[in-house]
C-alpha cells in the first residue's frame, strides 16, 4: 500500500459522507455550502491522483463559480426544502441499487487501480505523452522524423510502462496482479544529444525533436489544445451556449432609473481596501494561469474562471454599476463571442494557410520555430476570454433578478 | 483560396459554429433570421456536395484528420454513406425549418431576443451535424452536450406561451444529462479496455484482443451506452421527456426537433452498435436485439393508442413520433439488410413527414393561437393548403402507397419476414399503421367534415413563407415515395456497410 | 487486501454516482435535483481520473531543467488523456448547472414554487384545462377521459 | 536529520495542532460569532505555519517564493472573509450569545 492509495482511501470516505449530507440536509444553504466543501475535497482527491489541471478546475468551478451560481439562485427561490413525509424513497433506492450493481459488476474485469499493464497506459497514449504523434506511422504527409530520431527512446521515457510491450494480446492486467514493487523510480535523464538540433539562427534553445519543439512540457495542455484541440473548441462553445441561453432565458429589458438590487458594500472600509488591493493581483494571476498553461498546471479555463472571480469580487464590493463602468454589458456580450471566434479563427487561419483545420504547424509560417506554441497560446486565450466573460455574464444575470 | 472539396467535413460543422456565434451581432428585426437562413443554406449546399463526394469516392468513405494528427491519436471526421445521408437530412430539414421559422418566431418569441434565439438555433444544428460527422467517441459526447444544451434553451423559449415549457425543458435537462452521463460512462469503460477513443480503433481492438468481448467491463459498457442512447432518442419506456417537450416548445422548434434531434440519437445508436461493437457482438452475443424489438413493438402500439386519446394535436404528433421511432429501432434491431435499410430510409421519411406536419400545426397556431382538435374543425375550407399538407403527411405516417412512408414500411415488413419466427413483428408494423389511420382520421374528419364552433372568426390561409417550406417537405415525402431510387439506394448501401461490420 | 484496494476507487465512484442518482429521483426540490445531478457527474469524473493513475506515477508535466530544456526525465507519468476529457466534462457540467438554474428561476416565477410534486399537480391541472378546451366531445366526457388521457406522459 | 527537516517538522506539527484547536472550537463554541472567531483565527495561523514549514524542505527557490506568496495572500484573505461574514451577520441583526441572553443562536 502506498501513500497515494492511503490518502485516497481516507479522502474518499470523507467525500462520500459529504455527498450523503448534501442530499439529506434540508436547509438548501447548508446543502450548497456542503457542495462547495465537496468540490474542495474532490480537488484534493484529484491532486492526490496527480491530476493538477482537473484539481485546479474543480476548485475554481465547484468551489467558486458553482457555489456563486447556486447561492444566486437560492436568493431568488427558496431557502428550505419543503418537508416530505417518507424519509426513504423506495423506488429511487431500487433504481439506484440496480444501476449500482450493474456498474460494480463491470468493475470486476477492470485493470487494478494504478496497474501499469492497463491498456490505456500503453496503447496510443505513449506517443501523445512523448509528443511524437506527428511522426507516427510516417505516412500521409506527416512530418518526417529528424535525423537520429529514435522512436523507441522516446517511448521509453515513460519509465516502467515502456517495458511492457504494446501487445494487444497482453492480458496481464486482467489478473489484477500486483506487480513487484520495485521502489520509486529514480528520475533519470534520457540522452537528448542524439536528436536535438543545434542552436538555430534565431537563437532559440535547442529543441528536442517533438511535435511542439519542446515548448509544451505539460502534456495535459498538449492533449487539450493540440491533439484533442477540436474537442476543446466545442467545450468553449458549450460554455458560450450556456451563457447566451442564460441571457435569453433571464435577461429583461433594463429600465431607466431602476433601483439596483443588493446594496454594494463600498462603505465597509476593510473590504474596500482589501478588494482594491487584491483585484489587480487576481486578474494578473488569471492572465498568468492562462499563459502559463503550456508549462504547468492551468490554462484558459482555469485562468478564465480566476479572472471572472476577480471581476465578481469587484462587483460585490463596489456594486455592479461600478463594474458596468469598467465593462459595460454590451462589451461583455461581445467579448463572450470573441473568445470562441478567436479559437475557431485560429483553426480557420490554419485552414487558410493551407493545412487542415487547427493544424498549428501552419502557423510556423507566421512565427517560424514556435507556430505550435503560438497556436496553442491563442487558443488558450480564446478559452480564457469566453469563460471569464460568460461566468461574469451569468453572475450579472442572476444578480439582476429581483429577489422574491 | 482554400480547396472547399478537401475540407467539406470540417466546414459543415465550423461554418455554423462561427456563424452561430456571429449571429448575436446581427442586431434586430429580420437580420438574424436572414443570417441564419444564409448559414443553414450554405450548410445544406455543403452537405449535398459531401454526399456527392462520398458517392463518387472509391472506398465510400471520406476521412478528415483534424489538426493533421493521425486519426488514432487525434480526432477524425469520417463520413460514409450513412453519415452523409443523415447530414443531408439534418442540413436540408434544418435549412427549410429556418426559412419557416421567421413568422412563427416573430409571433412566439419576444422581439428583443431574436438574435440570441437564432444563435442558439444555429448552434443546435452545429451540434447535431457535429455528432453525425465525427469518428471519435468522446467528440460525440461533447457535441451531444452542445446540441442538448441548445435544445433545452430552445424548448424553454415556449415559456411565454405556456409555462409548461419550463418544466418540460427542465425535465428533459435532467433526463438528458443522466442519459449523456451514461454515454460518457460507457465511453470511459470502452476507453479503459481498448485504450483509444477513435471508433475504428476501438472496433479493431474489440475484434482483435482475445477474450475482450467476454469482459464484464465491455458488457456493462454496452448496457449503459444502450440505456443512455435510448434516453437520448426517446425509445419507448424512456421517452418520458419527449411529449411535453414537443408540445410546449415554440412551433418552429418542435418542427426542428421532430425532424432532426431524435434522428441524430438513432444515428449514434447505429454508430455505437454497428461500427464500434459490431453487429456480431451487439446482436449475436448480447440479447439487445430482443430487448430493442420488444421496446420498439410495445412503443409502436402503446404510443399509438395514447396518441388517439390526445386532444392537443402537437401532443398527438409527439406521441406519434415516439411510435415512429419504434419503427426505426425495430428496423435496425432486426439486424438484417432489409431491416436496417428500412430503418435508415424511415429516418429520412419520418424527418420530412413529421417536419412538414409540425410546420402545418405551427401555421395553425400562427393563425388561431391554438392547435387542438376542436379548433381545427372546418379548417379544411379555411386553410386548405395547410390542412392538405397535414393530411398528406398523415398518409405518409400511415404508410399509404405513393408516399415515402410506404417505402420504408415495405422494407421493414420484408426485414421482419426474412428473420425466422419474427413474422409477428410484421403484424406489429401493420397494427401501428392501423392506429395511425385512427388518429390521423380524427383530425381529417374534424377538418373536412365538421363545422367550426358557431361564432369563431374566419381565418385566412397561412402566409406563403410558411406554406412554401411546409410543402417543400411534404412534397419531398411524396416525391421520394414515387421515386424511391435515391433513398432506397443509399439506405441499402448504408445497410450493407453496417451489416458488413463497420464502414 | 490489495485486491479490494485495487478496485476500491471504482466502488466509491459507483457509490457517489448512486447517491447522486438517488437525489435526482427521490428529492422533489428542483435545486436539490440540480445539485444531485452534479454529484452524479462527479462520480463519473472520479472514475475517469482513477483510471489514469499508475503506480508511483507523477503529474504528467515533464520536469524540464531550465538550464537545459532538451532534457526529459523518466516517468512514470500518470495518463493525461482522462484528465483532458474530464476537464471538458467539468466545463460541460457547470454549463448544464447554469442552464438548469436559469430554468429553475423561471419556474419559480411561473409557478411560485420549486417543489416538483407541487408543480406536477399544477401541470396536471393545466393539462386538464387544455384537454377540456380542446375536446370535441361533451365537457363531461372530456373530464372523465382526462383522467385516462392525461395519465400517460 | 537535517536542521531544515527539524524546523519543518516543528512548524507542521504546530500548524496541525493550531488547526485542530480551531476545529475543536468550532464544535464547542456556543454561537455564530465565537465559532467564527476560533475558526478564522486558527485557520489563518495554521495555514501560515504549515506553508512556512514547507518552505524549508522545498529545494527550488521559485517554489519557495510561491509558497510565501500563498501564505501572504491567505493571511490577508482569510481574516477579510471572516470579517465580511461577521459583518453581514451583524448587519442582519444576529445577536451575539451572552450569559444573560443565551438566545442569540440555537
Amino acid at each position: 500500500m502506498n501513500a497515494v492509495v492511503l490518502i485516497d482511501t481516507l479522502l474518499l470516505i470523507l467525500v462520500t459522507i459529504t455527498a450523503v449530507a448534501i442530499i439529506e440536509v434540508r436547509n438548501l444553504y447548508a446543502s450548497v455550502m456542503l457542495t462547495s466543501v465537496y468540490s474542495l475535497l474532490m480537488a484534493l482527491v484529484w491532486v492526490n491522483m496527480h491530476s493538477m489541471d482537473v484539481a485546479f478546475t474543480e476548485a475554481a468551478v465547484g468551489g467558486g463559480i458553482s457555489t456563486i451560481l447556486l447561492i444566486g439562485t437560492l436568493v431568488h427561490t427558496a431557502r428550505e426544502e419543503r418537508p416530505i413525509k417518507a424519509r426513504v424513497h423506495w423506488k429511487a433506492l431500487l433504481v439506484t441499487a440496480v444501476t449500482g450493481a450493474a456498474l460494480i459488476y463491470g468493475t470486476f474485469d477492470m485493470p487494478r487501480f494504478g496497474d501499469p499493464h492497463a491498456p490505456i497506459h500503453h496503447f496510443r497514449v505513449p506517443e501523445m505523452m512523448a509528443q511524437t504523434v506527428g511522426f507516427a506511422n510516417g505516412t500521409k504527409g506527416k512530418q518526417a522524423p529528424p535525423e537520429g530520431f529514435d522512436a523507441r527512446e522516446y517511448r521509453s521515457f515513460n519509465g516502467r510502462v515502456a517495458d511492457i510491450p504494446d501487445d494487444p494480446t497482453d492480458t496481464a492486467w486482467r489478473e489484477t496482479s500486483v506487480l513487484a514493487q520495485d521502489g520509486i523510480i529514480v528520475p533519470k535523464v534520457i540522452g537528448h544529444a542524439a536528436h536535438a538540433p543545434v542552436h538555430d539562427d534565431a537563437g532559440h534553445h535547442p529543441h528536442p525533436a517533438d511535435d511542439f519543439n519542446g515548448h509544451v512540457p505539460n502534456s495535459v495542455t498538449s492533449l487539450l489544445a493540440a491533439y484533442r484541440g477540436y474537442d476543446t473548441m466545442f467545450e468553449t462553445t458549450v460554455i458560450f451556449t450556456a451563457g447566451i441561453s442564460l441571457i435569453m432565458l433571464l435577461r429583461r429589458p433594463r429600465r431607466q432609473g431602476e433601483a439596483q438590487v443588493g446594496a454594494p458594500m463600498v462603505d465597509q472600509a476593510v473590504l474596500r481596501v482589501v478588494t482594491k488591493m487584491s483585484v489587480p493581483f487576481i486578474l494578473l494571476f488569471g492572465l498568468y494561469v492562462i499563459t502559463h498553461g503550456e508549462l504547468g498546471p492551468g490554462g484558459g479555463f482555469q485562468g478564465g474562471v480566476v479572472i471572472a472571480c476577480g471581476f465578481i469580487l469587484y462587483a460585490l464590493i463596489f456594486g455592479r454599476a461600478a463594474l458596468y463602468r469598467v465593462l459595460p454589458p454590451p462589451v461583455i456580450d461581445v467579448l463572450t463571442g470573441l473568445g470562441v471566434l478567436l479559437y475557431s479563427g485560429t483553426g480557420a487561419a490554419c485552414l487558410l494557410l493551407g493545412g487542415q483545420f487547427l493544424d498549428y504547424s501552419m502557423l510556423n509560417r507566421l512565427s517560424p520555430g514556435d507556430g505550435e506554441s503560438l497556436g496553442m497560446t491563442l487558443v488558450e486565450y480564446g478559452v480564457g476570454i469566453t469563460v471569464s466573460m460568460v461566468m461574469l455574464n451569468i453572475f450579472n444575470q442572476l444578480a439582476e433578478e429581483q429577489p422574491t | 483560396m482554400i480547396d472547399v472539396q478537401a475540407h467539406l467535413p470540417v466546414l459543415i460543422v465550423t461554418i455554423p459554429l462561427i456563424g452561430g456565434v456571429l449571429t448575436i451581432a446581427t442586431g434586430r428585426g429580420w437580420k438574424p433570421w436572414a443570417w441564419a437562413t444564409f448559414l443553414t443554406g450554405t450548410v445544406f449546399y455543403l452537405t449535398l456536395r459531401l454526399m456527392a463526394q462520398v458517392l463518387a469516392s472509391k472506398t465510400g468513405v471520406v476521412s478528415y484528420e483534424l489538426g493533421n494528427w493521425p486519426r488514432q491519436w487525434g480526432i477524425e471526421y469520417r463520413v460514409d454513406a450513412l453519415n452523409a445521408f443523415i447530414l443531408l437530412i439534418v442540413g436540408g430539414v434544418g435549412f427549410i425549418t429556418t426559412v419557416y421559422a421567421k413568422l412563427s418566431v416573430e409571433k412566439e418569441i419576444p422581439a428583443d431576443r431574436h438574435h440570441f434565439f437564432y444563435a442558439v438555433w444555429v448552434l443546435a444544428l452545429c451540434g447535431l451535424l457535429g455528432i453525425t460527422v465525427t469518428g471519435d467517441a468522446f467528440n460525440v459526447y461533447v457535441l451531444l452536450e452542445i446540441s442538448s444544451l441548445t435544445v433545452y434553451a430552445l424548448i424553454a423559449m415556449g415559456k411565454d406561451r405556456h409555462r409548461g415549457a419550463l418544466t418540460a425543458s427542465l425535465r428533459y435537462l435532467i433526463l438528458g444529462s443522466v442519459g449523456a452521463s451514461f454515454i460518457l460512462l460507457g465511453i470511459g469503460y470502452l476507453m479503459m479496455i481498448t485504450g483509444t477513443l477513435n471508433m475504428q480503433d476501438m472496433h479493431e481492438r474489440l475484434m482483435s484482443v482475445p477474450g475482450i468481448q467476454q469482459s464484464r467491463t465491455v458488457l456493462v459498457a454496452f448496457a449503459f451506452l444502450l440505456v443512455g442512447l435510448s434516453m437520448k432518442m426517446a425509445l419507448f419506456p424512456l421517452h418520458m421527456w419527449l411529449p411535453r417537450a414537443y408540445t410546449y416548445a415554440p412551433s418552429a422548434v418542435s418542427a426542428l426537433l421532430a425532424a432532426t434531434a431524435t434522428k441524430v440519437g438513432v444515428y449514434m445508436a447505429f454508430r455505437f452498435l454497428f461500427t464500434i461493437f459490431g453487429v456480431g457482438f451487439s446482436f449475436g452475443m448480447m440479447p439487445s436485439g430482443l430487448v430493442l424489438l420488444g421496446c420498439a413493438s410495445a412503443g409502436i402500439i402503446i404510443t399509438g393508442i395514447t396518441a388517439i386519446r390526445q386532444t392537443n394535436l402537437k401532443r398527438m404528433l409527439a406521441y406519434s413520433s415516439v411510435g415512429q421511432l419504434g419503427y426505426i429501432v425495430l428496423g435496425f434491431a432486426l439486424a438484417n439488410v432489409h431491416g436496417v435499410a428500412g430503418s435508415v430510409a424511415h429516418i429520412f421519411n419520418h424527418a420530412v413527414m413529421k417536419g412538414g406536419m409540425f410546420m402545418a400545426l405551427g401555421a395553425i397556431v400562427y393563425r388561431l393561437d391554438r392547435c387542438d382538435i376542436r379548433s381545427v374543425r372546418g379548417l379544411g375550407k379555411q386553410m386548405p393548403l395547410t390542412m392538405a399538407a397535414f393530411t398528406v403527411g398523415g398518409l405518409g405516417l400511415i404508410g399509404f402507397p405513393l408516399t415515402a412512408g410506404f417505402i420504408s414500411k415495405w422494407y421493414l415488413v420484408q426485414g421482419c419476414l426474412e428473420r425466422p419466427h419474427m413474422w409477428p413483428l410484421a403484424g406489429v408494423v401493420l397494427l401501428g399503421s392501423l392506429l395511425a389511420v385512427v388518429y390521423i382520421w380524427r383530425v381529417v374528419e374534424a377538418a373536412y367534415f365538421q363545422q367550426p364552433d358557431p361564432g369563431t372568426p374566419r381565418v385566412e390561409e397561412a402566409p406563403l413563407l410558411m406554406l412554401i417550406p411546409m410543402w417543400a417537405l411534404i412534397g419531398a415525402s411524396v416525391f421520394f415515395g414515387i421515386n424511391a431510387t435515391f433513398t432506397g439506394d443509399i439506405a441499402m448501401r448504408a445497410a450493407r456497410s453496417l451489416i458488413g461490420g463497420g464502414p | 487486501m490489495t485486491h479490494v484496494l485495487g478496485i476500491y476507487n471504482y466502488w466509491i465512484y459507483v457509490l457517489l454516482m448512486m447517491i447522486g442518482l438517488y437525489g435526482v429521483i427521490a428529492k422533489p426540490n428542483l435545486i436539490k435535483q440540480a445539485i444531485a445531478l452534479g454529484l452524479f457527474q462527479t462520480g463519473i469524473f472520479l472514475y475517469y481520473i482513477s483510471m489514469a493513475v499508475i503506480d508511483d506515477g507523477t503529474a504528467p508535466v515533464w520536469f524540464v531543467d531550465p538550464q537545459d530544456p532538451g532534457q526529459k526525465f523518466m516517468g512514470p507519468y500518470d495518463n493525461p488523456l482522462p484528465h483532458v476529457l474530464i476537464l471538458t466534462a467539468i466545463v460541460v457540467s457547470v454549463s448544464v448547472l447554469a442552464v438548469a438554474l436559469a430554468l429553475i428561476i423561471n419556474i419559480r416565477r411561473a409557478y411560485g414554487t420549486i417543489e416538483a410534486d407541487q408543480i406536477e399537480v399544477m401541470d396536471q391541472q393545466d393539462r386538464l384545462a387544455e384537454f377540456r378546451a380542446g375536446a370535441t366531445l361533451d365537457a363531461a366526457d372530456a373530464a372523465e377521459l382526462a383522467g385516462v388521457g392525461g395519465h400517460h406522459d | 536529520m537535517l536542521w531544515n527537516e527539524i524546523v519543518t517538522t516543528v512548524l507542521l506539527g504546530l500548524g496541525c495542532v493550531v488547526s485542530l484547536t480551531g476545529a475543536l472550537g468550532l464544535l464547542r463554541m456556543p454561537d455564530f460569532y465565537t465559532r467564527l472567531h476560533t475558526a478564522g483565527k486558527t485557520d489563518s495561523l495554521g495555514q501560515f505555519l504549515i506553508l512556512l514549514g514547507l518552505v524549508f524542505v522545498t529545494p527550488d527557490l521559485l517554489t519557495q517564493i510561491k509558497l510565501v506568496g500563498v501564505a501572504m495572500i491567505l493571511m490577508i484573505a482569510a481574516p477579510t472573509a471572516t470579517h465580511a461574514i461577521t459583518k453581514a451577520a451583524h448587519l442582519n441583526d444576529l445577536r451575539p450569545w451572552t450569559k444573560r441572553d443565551p438566545g442569540g443562536e440555537p
